[in-house]
Protein backbone atom coordinates (compact mmCIF):
# COMPACT_ATOMS: atom_id res chain seq x y z
CA UNK A 1 0.00 0.00 0.00
CA UNK A 2 1.12 3.12 -0.83
CA UNK A 3 -0.14 6.82 1.41
CA UNK A 4 -1.36 9.79 -0.49
CA UNK A 5 -1.70 13.27 1.48
CA UNK A 6 -3.47 15.63 0.51
CA UNK A 7 -3.00 19.78 1.41
CA UNK A 8 -4.73 22.97 1.00
CA UNK A 9 -7.14 23.57 -1.89
CA UNK A 10 -6.44 19.81 -2.88
CA UNK A 11 -7.49 18.39 0.90
CA UNK A 12 -10.44 20.16 0.09
CA UNK A 13 -11.42 19.11 -3.06
CA UNK A 14 -10.57 15.51 -1.78
CA UNK A 15 -12.13 15.66 1.30
CA UNK A 16 -9.56 13.80 2.97
CA UNK A 17 -6.14 14.64 4.60
CA UNK A 18 -4.85 10.99 3.54
CA UNK A 19 -6.41 7.78 1.61
CA UNK A 20 -4.21 4.29 0.93
CA UNK A 21 -3.87 3.01 -2.17
CA UNK A 22 -2.41 0.07 -3.96
CA UNK A 23 0.00 2.09 -6.35
CA UNK A 24 3.20 -0.12 -6.19
CA UNK A 25 4.94 -0.23 -9.36
CA UNK A 26 3.20 2.76 -10.53
CA UNK A 27 5.29 6.11 -11.65
CA UNK A 28 3.88 9.62 -10.15
CA UNK A 29 2.44 10.67 -13.57
CA UNK A 30 -0.14 7.95 -13.40
CA UNK A 31 -0.62 8.35 -9.62
CA UNK A 32 -1.42 12.08 -10.63
CA UNK A 33 -3.51 11.02 -13.54
CA UNK A 34 -5.28 8.43 -11.74
CA UNK A 35 -6.22 10.09 -8.24
CA UNK A 36 -5.80 13.92 -8.75
CA UNK A 37 -8.33 13.36 -11.91
CA UNK A 38 -10.50 11.46 -9.75
CA UNK A 39 -10.99 14.60 -7.67
CA UNK A 40 -11.67 17.21 -10.94
CA UNK A 41 -8.26 18.44 -9.64
CA UNK A 42 -7.07 20.89 -12.56
CA UNK A 43 -3.56 22.28 -12.88
CA UNK A 44 -2.09 19.10 -11.89
CA UNK A 45 0.97 20.31 -13.70
CA UNK A 46 1.35 23.27 -10.78
CA UNK A 47 1.14 20.38 -8.04
CA UNK A 48 4.39 18.95 -7.01
CA UNK A 49 5.06 15.95 -5.73
CA UNK A 50 7.49 14.67 -2.86
CA UNK A 51 7.78 10.61 -2.06
CA UNK A 52 9.04 9.79 2.06
CA UNK A 53 9.57 13.66 2.29
CA UNK A 54 11.60 14.62 -0.46
CA UNK A 55 10.59 16.15 -3.91
CA UNK A 56 10.88 13.68 -6.96
CA UNK A 57 10.07 14.07 -10.60
CA UNK A 58 7.19 12.51 -12.52
CA UNK A 59 8.53 9.30 -13.88
CA UNK A 60 10.17 8.65 -10.27
CA UNK A 61 8.59 5.07 -9.25
CA UNK A 62 6.11 4.04 -6.31
CA UNK A 63 7.51 1.39 -3.99
CA UNK A 64 5.05 -0.32 -1.20
CA UNK A 65 5.15 1.57 2.36
CA UNK A 66 5.82 5.11 0.53
CA UNK A 67 4.59 8.37 1.33
CA UNK A 68 3.23 10.26 -1.69
CA UNK A 69 2.45 13.98 -0.79
CA UNK A 70 0.67 16.38 -3.19
CA UNK A 71 1.65 19.65 -2.64
CA UNK A 72 0.51 22.50 -4.52
CA UNK A 73 2.42 25.79 -5.10
CA UNK A 74 3.33 26.89 -1.69
CA UNK A 75 2.91 30.19 0.28
CA UNK A 76 4.35 30.36 3.18
CA UNK A 77 6.35 33.52 5.04
CA UNK B 1 14.62 17.91 14.04
CA UNK B 2 17.48 20.50 14.28
CA UNK B 3 16.02 22.84 17.03
CA UNK B 4 17.05 26.11 15.02
CA UNK B 5 14.25 25.04 12.67
CA UNK B 6 10.22 24.34 13.49
CA UNK B 7 6.95 24.54 12.77
CA UNK B 8 4.25 25.71 15.71
CA UNK B 9 0.49 26.23 16.38
CA UNK B 10 1.61 28.57 19.02
CA UNK B 11 2.43 32.46 19.11
CA UNK B 12 6.09 32.57 18.38
CA UNK B 13 8.49 33.86 20.55
CA UNK B 14 10.85 35.97 18.16
CA UNK B 15 13.73 36.44 21.24
CA UNK B 16 13.78 32.36 21.05
CA UNK B 17 14.75 32.49 17.23
CA UNK B 18 17.24 35.34 17.94
CA UNK B 19 18.71 33.17 21.01
CA UNK B 20 19.64 30.73 18.84
CA UNK B 21 21.93 32.18 16.62
CA UNK B 22 23.58 34.56 19.12
CA UNK B 23 27.26 33.26 19.51
CA UNK B 24 30.44 35.33 20.52
CA UNK B 25 31.78 34.85 16.58
CA UNK B 26 28.86 36.69 15.51
CA UNK B 27 28.41 40.97 15.07
CA UNK B 28 25.50 40.94 12.81
CA UNK B 29 21.80 39.64 13.11
CA UNK B 30 19.35 39.89 10.68
CA UNK B 31 15.84 38.70 11.04
CA UNK B 32 13.30 38.60 8.99
CA UNK B 33 9.68 38.69 10.56
CA UNK B 34 6.64 38.10 8.26
CA UNK B 35 3.25 39.31 10.21
CA UNK B 36 -0.41 38.97 8.60
CA UNK B 37 -1.57 42.16 6.48
CA UNK B 38 -4.89 43.80 6.96
CA UNK B 39 -4.98 44.97 3.57
CA UNK B 40 -3.80 43.74 0.18
CA UNK B 41 -4.76 46.59 -2.49
CA UNK B 42 -8.23 47.07 -1.26
CA UNK B 43 -9.09 43.73 -0.25
CA UNK B 44 -9.10 43.28 3.28
CA UNK B 45 -8.49 39.94 4.85
CA UNK B 46 -9.88 39.17 8.11
CA UNK B 47 -7.50 36.23 9.55
CA UNK B 48 -5.51 34.10 7.83
CA UNK B 49 -5.19 30.02 8.08
CA UNK B 50 -1.88 28.38 7.94
CA UNK B 51 -1.42 24.66 6.70
CA UNK B 52 1.55 22.59 6.47
CA UNK B 53 3.22 19.43 5.73
CA UNK B 54 5.19 19.63 9.30
CA UNK B 55 7.79 17.48 9.09
CA UNK B 56 8.34 17.87 5.78
CA UNK B 57 8.27 21.64 5.95
CA UNK B 58 10.88 21.50 8.73
CA UNK B 59 13.58 19.50 6.58
CA UNK B 60 13.56 21.70 3.88
CA UNK B 61 13.90 24.66 6.22
CA UNK B 62 16.89 23.09 7.70
CA UNK B 63 18.06 22.00 3.64
CA UNK B 64 17.58 26.22 3.43
CA UNK B 65 19.63 26.71 6.54
CA UNK B 66 22.36 24.35 5.12
CA UNK B 67 22.22 26.12 1.38
CA UNK B 68 23.06 29.62 3.63
CA UNK B 69 25.55 28.16 5.24
CA UNK B 70 27.12 26.66 1.68
CA UNK B 71 26.78 30.36 0.37
CA UNK B 72 27.48 32.81 3.20
CA UNK B 73 30.94 31.66 5.44
CA UNK B 74 29.98 31.21 9.09
CA UNK B 75 26.61 31.78 9.70
CA UNK B 76 24.16 30.43 11.85
CA UNK B 77 20.45 30.43 11.11
CA UNK B 78 16.81 29.94 12.71
CA UNK B 79 13.61 29.63 11.03
CA UNK B 80 10.20 29.19 12.44
CA UNK B 81 6.66 29.18 10.91
CA UNK B 82 3.42 29.54 12.72
CA UNK B 83 0.73 27.32 11.55
CA UNK B 84 -3.61 27.30 12.44
CA UNK B 85 -5.68 30.41 12.42
CA UNK B 86 -3.15 34.18 12.97
CA UNK B 87 -5.25 37.04 13.24
CA UNK B 88 -3.45 40.38 12.22
CA UNK B 89 -0.47 41.37 12.96
CA UNK B 90 0.03 38.06 14.40
CA UNK B 91 3.68 36.44 13.37
CA UNK B 92 3.48 34.30 10.75
CA UNK B 93 7.50 33.23 10.17
CA UNK B 94 10.76 34.63 11.76
CA UNK B 95 13.99 33.89 10.29
CA UNK B 96 17.39 35.03 12.06
CA UNK B 97 20.89 34.22 10.49
CA UNK B 98 24.11 35.59 12.49
CA UNK B 99 27.09 36.69 10.41
CA UNK B 100 30.67 37.88 11.35
CA UNK B 101 29.55 40.76 8.91
CA UNK B 102 26.61 42.36 8.55
CA UNK B 103 26.51 42.16 4.51
CA UNK B 104 25.79 38.87 4.29
CA UNK B 105 23.28 38.40 7.82
CA UNK B 106 21.33 40.61 5.31
CA UNK B 107 22.02 38.50 1.93
CA UNK B 108 21.33 35.46 3.83
CA UNK B 109 17.55 36.10 5.83
CA UNK B 110 16.45 37.82 2.10
CA UNK B 111 17.70 34.67 0.39
CA UNK B 112 15.62 32.49 2.84
CA UNK B 113 12.38 33.94 3.12
CA UNK B 114 12.69 33.74 -0.82
CA UNK B 115 13.39 29.63 -0.89
CA UNK B 116 10.62 29.17 1.87
CA UNK B 117 8.04 30.97 -0.71
CA UNK B 118 9.63 28.61 -3.21
CA UNK B 119 9.92 25.08 -1.73
CA UNK B 120 8.88 24.76 2.00
CA UNK B 121 5.35 22.69 2.12
CA UNK B 122 3.34 25.46 3.85
CA UNK B 123 -0.30 27.06 2.69
CA UNK B 124 -1.79 29.92 3.66
CA UNK B 125 -5.56 30.53 3.20
CA UNK B 126 -7.42 33.62 3.05
CA UNK B 127 -10.04 34.78 4.87
CA UNK B 128 -11.49 37.45 3.61
CA UNK B 129 -14.42 39.72 4.10
CA UNK B 130 -15.73 38.61 1.02
CA UNK B 131 -14.90 34.95 1.15
CA UNK B 132 -11.74 32.69 1.64
CA UNK B 133 -9.31 31.49 -1.12
CA UNK B 134 -5.80 29.36 -0.49
CA UNK B 135 -2.87 31.50 -1.74
CA UNK B 136 -1.14 29.86 -4.63
CA UNK B 137 1.61 32.32 -6.12
CA UNK B 138 4.61 31.28 -4.46
CA UNK B 139 6.25 34.46 -4.82
CA UNK B 140 4.13 37.07 -4.56
CA UNK B 141 4.18 39.65 -6.73
CA UNK B 142 7.07 37.95 -8.48
CA UNK B 143 5.60 35.63 -11.23
CA UNK B 144 7.97 33.12 -11.93
CA UNK B 145 8.49 30.37 -14.72
CA UNK B 146 9.76 27.88 -12.77
CA UNK B 147 7.12 26.55 -10.53
CA UNK B 148 8.83 23.11 -9.86
CA UNK B 149 11.72 23.14 -7.83
CA UNK B 150 15.21 22.03 -10.10
CA UNK B 151 16.59 18.96 -9.66
CA UNK B 152 19.25 20.23 -7.71
CA UNK B 153 17.06 22.12 -5.25
CA UNK B 154 15.11 18.85 -4.65
CA UNK B 155 18.11 16.77 -4.38
CA UNK B 156 19.82 19.15 -2.04
CA UNK B 157 18.48 17.70 1.15
CA UNK C 1 12.00 62.87 20.90
CA UNK C 2 10.29 60.39 19.39
CA UNK C 3 9.49 57.00 21.10
CA UNK C 4 10.79 55.35 18.16
CA UNK C 5 14.61 56.41 18.40
CA UNK C 6 16.31 56.24 21.53
CA UNK C 7 19.71 55.83 23.62
CA UNK C 8 19.95 53.46 26.44
CA UNK C 9 22.27 52.16 29.37
CA UNK C 10 19.84 49.06 30.13
CA UNK C 11 20.22 45.82 28.37
CA UNK C 12 17.85 46.44 25.03
CA UNK C 13 15.01 44.35 24.52
CA UNK C 14 14.26 43.45 20.92
CA UNK C 15 10.65 42.67 21.40
CA UNK C 16 10.21 46.21 22.44
CA UNK C 17 11.95 47.85 19.46
CA UNK C 18 9.68 45.34 17.19
CA UNK C 19 6.56 46.31 18.76
CA UNK C 20 6.88 49.75 17.65
CA UNK C 21 6.47 48.95 14.23
CA UNK C 22 4.11 46.31 14.10
CA UNK C 23 0.94 47.64 12.35
CA UNK C 24 -1.86 46.32 10.17
CA UNK C 25 -0.56 47.59 7.52
CA UNK C 26 2.30 45.70 7.25
CA UNK C 27 3.13 42.47 6.30
CA UNK C 28 7.38 42.36 6.63
CA UNK C 29 9.63 43.32 9.48
CA UNK C 30 12.98 43.44 9.11
CA UNK C 31 15.08 44.00 11.96
CA UNK C 32 19.34 44.16 12.00
CA UNK C 33 20.87 43.34 15.37
CA UNK C 34 24.66 44.58 16.19
CA UNK C 35 26.20 42.54 18.50
CA UNK C 36 29.70 42.53 20.52
CA UNK C 37 31.59 40.17 18.46
CA UNK C 38 34.66 38.46 20.79
CA UNK C 39 37.40 38.20 17.44
CA UNK C 40 38.53 40.71 14.98
CA UNK C 41 40.37 38.80 12.67
CA UNK C 42 43.22 37.03 15.55
CA UNK C 43 42.49 40.14 17.64
CA UNK C 44 40.00 39.46 20.82
CA UNK C 45 37.87 41.76 22.10
CA UNK C 46 37.20 41.62 25.73
CA UNK C 47 34.32 44.13 26.48
CA UNK C 48 33.48 47.45 24.13
CA UNK C 49 32.55 50.99 25.65
CA UNK C 50 30.31 53.02 23.86
CA UNK C 51 29.54 56.66 24.30
CA UNK C 52 27.04 58.84 22.42
CA UNK C 53 26.66 62.41 22.57
CA UNK C 54 22.96 61.25 23.27
CA UNK C 55 20.38 64.04 22.67
CA UNK C 56 22.16 65.01 19.05
CA UNK C 57 22.24 60.83 18.70
CA UNK C 58 18.85 60.22 19.16
CA UNK C 59 17.68 63.35 16.69
CA UNK C 60 20.04 61.69 13.80
CA UNK C 61 18.67 58.18 14.46
CA UNK C 62 14.94 60.43 13.89
CA UNK C 63 16.54 61.89 10.81
CA UNK C 64 17.78 58.72 9.60
CA UNK C 65 13.97 57.61 9.81
CA UNK C 66 12.88 59.86 8.15
CA UNK C 67 15.03 59.81 5.04
CA UNK C 68 13.69 55.87 4.52
CA UNK C 69 10.37 57.16 5.13
CA UNK C 70 10.91 59.47 2.33
CA UNK C 71 12.70 56.92 0.03
CA UNK C 72 10.56 53.40 0.91
CA UNK C 73 6.45 53.93 0.73
CA UNK C 74 4.69 53.52 3.62
CA UNK C 75 7.53 52.44 6.15
CA UNK C 76 8.08 52.61 10.03
CA UNK C 77 11.46 52.40 11.70
CA UNK C 78 12.87 52.13 14.99
CA UNK C 79 16.51 52.50 16.23
CA UNK C 80 17.68 51.99 19.77
CA UNK C 81 21.29 51.77 20.48
CA UNK C 82 22.59 51.23 23.62
CA UNK C 83 26.06 52.89 25.55
CA UNK C 84 28.08 52.15 27.84
CA UNK C 85 30.06 48.94 28.97
CA UNK C 86 28.62 46.05 26.91
CA UNK C 87 30.20 42.50 26.72
CA UNK C 88 30.59 39.92 24.25
CA UNK C 89 27.74 38.82 22.95
CA UNK C 90 25.57 41.65 23.85
CA UNK C 91 22.84 43.56 21.32
CA UNK C 92 24.44 47.32 20.50
CA UNK C 93 21.76 47.89 17.99
CA UNK C 94 18.34 47.07 16.79
CA UNK C 95 16.94 48.82 13.85
CA UNK C 96 13.45 47.91 13.15
CA UNK C 97 11.53 48.25 9.95
CA UNK C 98 7.74 47.57 9.53
CA UNK C 99 6.74 47.79 5.38
CA UNK C 100 3.71 46.29 3.44
CA UNK C 101 6.32 44.00 1.20
CA UNK C 102 9.49 42.50 2.17
CA UNK C 103 11.75 43.98 -0.37
CA UNK C 104 11.76 47.82 0.58
CA UNK C 105 11.98 46.34 4.42
CA UNK C 106 15.49 44.61 3.91
CA UNK C 107 16.61 47.78 2.05
CA UNK C 108 15.52 49.85 4.05
CA UNK C 109 17.09 48.16 7.68
CA UNK C 110 20.36 48.07 5.60
CA UNK C 111 20.25 51.78 4.82
CA UNK C 112 19.94 52.60 8.19
CA UNK C 113 22.60 50.91 9.61
CA UNK C 114 25.17 52.19 6.86
CA UNK C 115 23.53 55.72 7.74
CA UNK C 116 23.98 55.36 11.57
CA UNK C 117 27.72 54.58 11.01
CA UNK C 118 28.02 57.44 9.01
CA UNK C 119 26.26 60.47 10.89
CA UNK C 120 24.80 59.12 14.39
CA UNK C 121 27.25 60.44 17.01
CA UNK C 122 28.19 57.00 19.01
CA UNK C 123 31.51 56.16 19.45
CA UNK C 124 33.37 52.65 20.23
CA UNK C 125 36.17 52.02 22.74
CA UNK C 126 37.65 48.61 21.87
CA UNK C 127 39.14 46.55 25.10
CA UNK C 128 41.21 44.23 23.50
CA UNK C 129 42.91 41.71 25.22
CA UNK C 130 46.34 43.99 24.56
CA UNK C 131 45.36 47.34 25.21
CA UNK C 132 42.33 49.99 24.26
CA UNK C 133 41.47 52.03 21.07
CA UNK C 134 38.76 54.44 20.21
CA UNK C 135 37.38 52.86 16.86
CA UNK C 136 37.42 55.29 14.34
CA UNK C 137 36.53 54.04 10.73
CA UNK C 138 32.96 55.07 10.27
CA UNK C 139 32.29 51.95 8.03
CA UNK C 140 34.54 49.48 9.25
CA UNK C 141 36.34 47.46 6.35
CA UNK C 142 35.05 49.87 3.57
CA UNK C 143 37.25 53.18 2.98
CA UNK C 144 35.78 56.09 2.13
CA UNK C 145 36.66 58.91 0.45
CA UNK C 146 33.76 60.99 1.93
CA UNK C 147 34.46 62.18 5.91
CA UNK C 148 32.43 64.74 6.11
CA UNK C 149 28.45 64.04 5.54
CA UNK C 150 27.59 66.65 2.51
CA UNK C 151 25.85 69.75 2.87
CA UNK C 152 22.89 68.24 2.22
CA UNK C 153 22.88 65.20 4.51
CA UNK C 154 24.09 68.05 7.56
CA UNK C 155 21.00 70.24 6.90
CA UNK C 156 18.19 67.58 6.18
CA UNK C 157 17.86 67.30 10.26
CA UNK D 1 29.84 82.32 25.90
CA UNK D 2 30.05 79.02 24.14
CA UNK D 3 29.85 75.84 25.32
CA UNK D 4 32.59 73.21 23.91
CA UNK D 5 32.05 69.37 23.79
CA UNK D 6 34.10 66.44 23.15
CA UNK D 7 33.88 63.03 22.95
CA UNK D 8 35.67 59.90 22.83
CA UNK D 9 39.35 60.16 22.00
CA UNK D 10 39.21 64.41 22.16
CA UNK D 11 37.48 63.95 25.51
CA UNK D 12 40.55 61.92 26.84
CA UNK D 13 42.86 64.18 24.81
CA UNK D 14 41.19 67.21 26.42
CA UNK D 15 40.72 65.48 29.46
CA UNK D 16 37.01 67.36 30.06
CA UNK D 17 34.33 66.55 28.71
CA UNK D 18 32.97 70.08 28.37
CA UNK D 19 34.65 73.56 28.53
CA UNK D 20 33.00 77.40 28.31
CA UNK D 21 34.88 79.98 25.98
CA UNK D 22 34.62 83.13 24.79
CA UNK D 23 34.41 82.52 20.68
CA UNK D 24 31.24 84.40 19.90
CA UNK D 25 31.65 85.99 16.06
CA UNK D 26 34.68 83.13 15.55
CA UNK D 27 34.25 80.81 12.82
CA UNK D 28 34.12 77.23 13.31
CA UNK D 29 37.87 76.39 12.20
CA UNK D 30 39.45 79.32 13.99
CA UNK D 31 37.56 77.39 16.76
CA UNK D 32 39.32 73.98 15.23
CA UNK D 33 42.80 75.90 15.58
CA UNK D 34 42.76 77.42 18.49
CA UNK D 35 41.50 75.18 20.81
CA UNK D 36 42.46 71.82 18.88
CA UNK D 37 45.72 72.57 18.62
CA UNK D 38 45.80 73.18 22.15
CA UNK D 39 45.29 70.07 23.18
CA UNK D 40 47.50 68.57 20.43
CA UNK D 41 44.73 67.16 18.63
CA UNK D 42 45.81 65.67 15.22
CA UNK D 43 43.91 65.02 12.12
CA UNK D 44 41.94 68.10 13.12
CA UNK D 45 40.33 67.90 9.22
CA UNK D 46 38.42 64.41 10.69
CA UNK D 47 36.69 66.10 13.02
CA UNK D 48 33.28 67.55 12.29
CA UNK D 49 31.48 69.76 14.45
CA UNK D 50 28.01 70.26 15.53
CA UNK D 51 26.39 73.86 16.71
CA UNK D 52 23.24 73.18 18.66
CA UNK D 53 22.89 69.48 17.94
CA UNK D 54 23.25 69.96 13.95
CA UNK D 55 26.27 69.15 11.44
CA UNK D 56 27.90 72.71 10.52
CA UNK D 57 31.12 73.51 7.67
CA UNK D 58 34.09 75.23 9.14
CA UNK D 59 33.36 78.78 7.80
CA UNK D 60 29.74 78.87 10.36
CA UNK D 61 30.40 81.47 12.78
CA UNK D 62 29.39 81.49 16.82
CA UNK D 63 27.02 83.34 18.37
CA UNK D 64 27.03 83.86 22.19
CA UNK D 65 25.27 80.58 23.73
CA UNK D 66 26.18 77.86 21.16
CA UNK D 67 26.44 74.46 22.15
CA UNK D 68 29.43 73.10 19.98
CA UNK D 69 30.54 69.73 19.90
CA UNK D 70 33.33 68.24 18.15
CA UNK D 71 32.78 65.10 16.55
CA UNK D 72 35.41 62.34 15.89
CA UNK D 73 34.37 59.67 13.06
CA UNK D 74 31.27 57.90 14.31
CA UNK D 75 31.34 54.18 15.08
CA UNK D 76 28.36 53.40 16.24
CA UNK D 77 26.22 49.90 15.17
Amino acid sequence: MVDLLFFAELQESVGKEKISVEAAGMTVQELKNTYLRKYDIQNTENVMVAINEEYVTDNSILVDGDVVAFIPPVSGG
Amino acid sequence: MDKNYWITTDPIDVQAAINQVVRPEAGAISTFIGTVREFTKDKRTLYLEYQAYASMAEKKMLQIGTEIEAKWKDTQTAIVHRIGRLDISDVAVVIAVSTPHRNDAFEASRYAIERIKEIVPIWKKEHWEDGTSWIGDQKEQISYEKKIPSKEEMNNG
